[in-house]
């Protein structure tokens, strides 16, 4: 076996795209500062050390043309990687995602391919205000002929971060700035994971939550206090967002007759939306309460840490609603959420959490 | 295209012959609009094809076009199969794109007809991706994105000519400047100056040509290409024309205002296949003998993919749902 | 009372812009051919005739900026109008709808107001094809800031769009290309219709269809068809995806126990995945069986009359769906279906249907 | 800014003053980000302040700006409020927006500074319609667009020039060029040719001049004004400088390798408060002292600022979710 090492998310990404780099000369890197002292947080820095340099190419602040370049170079045969900075810079590139990325393996009967990865962050902390934090994945999730994926652990993001780039069609990649931080135990060299759906990573028979990139991390933390507060909780993670492939999840509330989705984009139109109709649909007759959504509120995310607190979803929140409806006495949920206030250690609202660490 | 071609053919007569040979399938096209059974929208480029296959000519068949709605010269000049085009328009499972996109999708991989995009400028960074692998893999090739005059007004081409010049990438930007954009005249869009300003915007080599006159047209593509070819970078080609026909669709429409039926006279005295066939019939290396066999000749391979189109079957719709993923 | 006439919803949208044009010299339209001999399917047609030509402003090809300069505008005191010719064309300038449009008044803290309104036209028939088809509502609903509207019928589509056009706010306006050629009793002069979201069109107890634009006159087909098999159905027209008001089909869901969504865009992330998550949360009790949703298969839109059947939904898809759970007899089904085939009395596929006409 | 100006001043003091009290601010919050209290990304104009200062000198009160992430001196030149700007930064409820946007969203419309916009480019349209907006209703203001080097890069700074310059809007265009885009250089990102001819592609009016000499910037952005408000079309200024200090944060990078030393060492030595300081004590009308006591009045108006805004309290959660809709 393969050795490992405990690294963080981000590390494992820049791990995986310089594996995959390394393998096929046909990947090529996109990106505003490419190959600057940042190299986009570091997540593909020191690319230069491992293959020419006309594969790693600098791209100016355009990004509607540059996402064309790469889709028009991926269907001549080149496996792009391109990098956003922040989710919202896509907005400028939607056209040619929507269109040209989407549409052209169909729209050419199958005749063109395009194996293009898009990897878009998404900011929060620090003040990042409205217009440096949106998490827009149900704008891409609606888009038949894109992939979306959100990884959340090390290990997992390294592994599929190889798989898109190897995936024949265009994948659009959402990273959670916060989950970047976040560390596990990855193995060295070249592996994928498969791009197949949601993953239970805590199974129970109580209640399904089905909770993307971030949101996991909270969601987690959120189980094991719901586990003390005697609800058994499965979490799946969701990993990939398009294509939907719900049978784990149909399968979970077969016997837990709950469900809670956590978003880390808006709650309203927001992935939940989907996955609860879904479900609804799949498993009407077991379920024992309405599915609940968490997500961001309907507003705007302004900057100020006044203003923050109550919009980001958390663990406590998880543990607040989901023990609403099961009549648990509110000393026991008031004992669980101060476990989980101790847990950050009074650090402040706007940076990642210290829970991060440790192996998953 | 047909290939009736003998080799002591000039280049002089093989231009008249893809020219005449695009607008008979057009004005064919034209004709049998009415009855109904193309059902997507045409925009057809009767007046506008010397610079389809002035460029086209001056390319080789490994080079790569991109091109938009107007895409049915491109297409056949760069040599796509016609039965396919036609059965494309007319929804069938024979099209080349199995009726999944009709008349603003036309795609012939084989022949460097790669895609075309009805959506205003997309598909000009798409060109650009392609040189940029080129220039990758150190491949001698020029890709072409074909535009007309409203394409330079989105900002993609701007970020993609900025990008191309950067890199020196083998690109040839072909502007068909047919003064309109639908029914909005050149001057009501953009503000007075040569379009090859845009190009010094860019620092690339800019050249403008008469679009009516095929052997100009040829002429600087093949200086353009050279250029692009050898590694000096893209080269902007700024062409005018005039589009004879309605902006889509097969009628004339001089008579709804937003043009004249003079300024329309004046571009049809330059039609660039009169042009052409004049030169040979003057220089004597054709006569209306010759001239009219070669239409003839012509006329019969369309009436003939216009008849295996017709005939061809539909599509299942269980189809449609094929090739999301690949 | 005001004169009425029978006009088609294309028509009730161009008088209701010229009234309010005329009444509040504010209001200035951007187009491509904005003044064409076409006008926007004629839907801005004859402005010249009633308001000065400073007013009516030709836009190149350049949607990105253009959105951007009717948004800069609105913020300095105008009420610009925007036509887009197709939902597309949209696509290149999601950034300034996202970021200004949608939160310039939030983000200065209400000293700024964007009353835009940005009319995006969805194609059907005749060959559109992939890119001149999409019907993209939700990406637009899943922004907080913006307003959403999808008319239907003459009457309200005049007094909505005047309404939007008074609204301070941003509001998109998805007209289905079908709708426009919609007939119905039209008043006169100036009126507006609220912007409060569904309208029940027809009442019933059985069934609760919540249906958006085009959908929802296939949806009142489907209902009388219903009506005879012994289904007595609500039908609600939408009308406003954003802000989503749903008391009404709550109240209406309580009643039935049964709701059906029919969408013009895609199925999969579209409308009818809030409404339904929304619906099962507040009528959980209630509900006899799943909601059940309608709209686009998760593909590109091919072009060709015969890849198409099958995949716009229609009146006889929603009397199928809609009786599978109700035990009707399959050959009373069969009859309400050739009932709806010989109101087509063999049209093609691609090309609005007969029923348009008539007064609503 | 602070009132302390008396009649008797010439314009060339109170150049420099503005130029000094910006420095000064922002030197100040350099100082004081470690703190950890301004808990928002800032961009610091620190070598930059001649072009703001000499831009915004050149317009009136009522004319119009729009900014970017790199918005503070655009700010404090239009008048904008200290007070406001510095509690905005720290996240209070005093800001100008309540803590909404934080240091890339400074708004003071009063000021006439009407927007800042943190994706590049972004609010240059918004400009352009502001323009439309006084051109519609024939009033003689002018619209300012502040934007990087980068930002010429973004098509939507072509849409907007070619929209301006056909309807000859009174817009300014100004560039800053400051060389850099983050840590690229301008060379890797747009091909060698004057940004001047950025103006030519669009049949406008362009000039460059030294943006690190406040009379120069002042007198070309005097002429430009002067052309846009009389109806004759927009201008486009570029004015190249320098960004002392890395792109975002307080800190100096010279060190980690993507610029030298030497380079800033350069610019430096340009810097432009101390060059105008230069000019007006060569021409006697500035002495040490004049110059201390301007300096150490600035500051405290500054420190005071800072006070207050440290003191100022932080927004309500509650009014997270205020005005989504007007
Ligand atoms: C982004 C976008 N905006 C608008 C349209 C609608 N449209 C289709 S063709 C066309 C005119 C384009 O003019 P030009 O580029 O000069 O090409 P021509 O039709 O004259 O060949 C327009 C505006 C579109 N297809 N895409
Ligand atoms: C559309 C978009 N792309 C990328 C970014 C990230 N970004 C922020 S500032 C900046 C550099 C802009 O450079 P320039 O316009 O020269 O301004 P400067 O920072 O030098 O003042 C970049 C790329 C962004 N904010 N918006
Ligand atoms: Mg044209
Ligand atoms: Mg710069």
């Amino acid at each position: 076996m393969a050795n490992t090492r405990i690294i963080s998310t981000g590390d494992a990404i820049r791990d995986g795209l310089t594996e995959i780099a390394c393998k096929d000369p046909s990947v090529i890197f996109l990106a505003e500062g490419v190959a600057d002292p940042s190299s986009v947080y570091g997540t593909i820095a020191g690319l230069r050390n491992h293959i020419a340099p006309e594969r790693i190419i600098e791209m100016p602040v355009a990004e509607n043309a540059l996402t064309g370049v790469a889709i028009g170079a991926a269907m001549m045969g080149k496996r792009p990687v391109l990098s956003f900075h922040r989710v919202e810079f896509a907005l400028l590139a939607m056209e040619q995602i929507v269109n040209n990325a989407a549409k052209t393996h169909y729209i050419s009967r199958g005749r063109h391919r395009v194996p293009i990865v898009i990897r878009l962050v998404v900011g929060r902390g620090w003040g990042q205000g409205p217009e440096h934090s949106q998490s827009l994945e149900s704008m891409f999730a609606l888009i038949p002929g894109l992939k979306v994926l959100m990884p959340t652990y090390p290990k997992d993001a390294k592994g599929m971060i190889i798989s898109a780039v190897e995936d024949d069609n265009p994948v659009i990649v959402i990273e959670h700035r916060w989950c970047h931080y976040a560390q596990g135990v990855v193995p060295d060299g070249y592996f994928t994971e498969p791009l197949d759906g949601p993953r239970a990573i805590r199974e129970g028979k109580d209640l399904t939550i089905v909770s993307s990139s971030y949101m996991t991390l909270e969601a987690m933390r959120a189980a094991e206090q719901l586990e003390k507060l005697g609800v058994s909780t499965t979490v799946f993670d969701l990993r990939v967002a398009r294509p939907l492939i719900l049978d784990r999840v149909f399968a979970s509330v077969m016997q837990t007759g709950r469900l809670m989705t956590v978003d880390t984009g808006f709650r309203k139109f927001g992935l939940g939306a989907e996955i609860v109709s879904e479900v609804t649909a799949n498993c009407f007759d077991k379920l024992k309460a309405a599915p609940v959504r968490i997500g961001m509120p309907d507003h705007p995310t302004p900057s100020s840490r006044g203003l923050v607190p109550g919009i980001y979803p958390d663990a406590i929140r998880i543990v607040r609603e989901a023990s609403a409806g099961l009549g648990i006495a509110q000393n026991k949920i008031e004992y669980a959420v101060a476990e989980l206030i101790a847990q950050r250690k009074g650090l402040p609202i706007d940076v990642p959490d210290p829970f991060f660490k440790g192996p998953f | 295209m047909t290939n009736t071609t003998s080799p002591h053919h000039g280049k002089a007569l093989s231009l008249l012959r893809e020219m005449l040979y695009i607008r008979l399938v057009e004005e064919t096209m034209a004709t049998r609009y009415a009855a109904q059974e193309m059902r997507c929208p045409v925009h057809l480029s009767i007046g506008q094809e010397a610079i389809a296959v002035g460029v086209c000519q001056a390319l080789r068949q490994s080079d790569r076009v991109f091109s938009t709605h107007r895409c049915h010269a491109h297409y056949l000049a760069k040599g796509g199969n016609l039965n396919s085009m036609l059965a494309e328009i007319y929804g069938k499972d024979a099209g080349c794109i199995g009726g999944r996109g009709g008349s603003m999708h036309l795609t012939d991989p084989e022949k460097g007809m790669i895609v075309s995009v009805p959506i205003v400028s997309s598909s000009i960074p798409l060109a650009v991706g392609s040189a940029l692998a080129d220039k990758i893999d150190q491949v001698d090739r020029v890709s072409v994105t074909f535009f007309g005059d409203a394409s330079v007004e989105e900002g993609v081409f701007h970020e993609s000519a900025n990008f191309a010049s950067l890199n020196k990438l083998p690109v040839l930007f072909v502007c068909e400047n047919n003064l309109y954009s639908v029914y909005t005249p050149l001057r009501e869009r953009q503000p007075a100056r040569p379009l090859t300003d845009l190009a010094k915007a860019h620092g690339m080599k800019g050249i403008a040509a008469d679009g009516n006159d095929v052997d100009a047209v040829l002429a600087v593509t093949q200086e353009a290409a050279e250029h692009a070819r050898s590694g000096k970078g893209p080269v902007f080609l700024v062409f005018d024309t005039y589009r004879w026909r309605e902006h889509c669709g097969p009628n004339f429409d001089n008579d709804i205002g937003y043009r004249t039926e003079a300024e329309y006279l004046d571009w049809k005295r330059r039609d660039p296949v009169e042009q052409q066939k004049t030169k040979l019939v003057t220089a004597g290396s054709l006569n209306s003998h010759d001239l009219e066999s070669m239409k003839s000749h012509l006329q019969e391979t369309i009436n003939n993919a216009f008849e295996f189109a017709i005939a061809a079957p539909l599509p299942q719709p269980s189809q449609a749902s094929q090739f999301v993923y690949a």
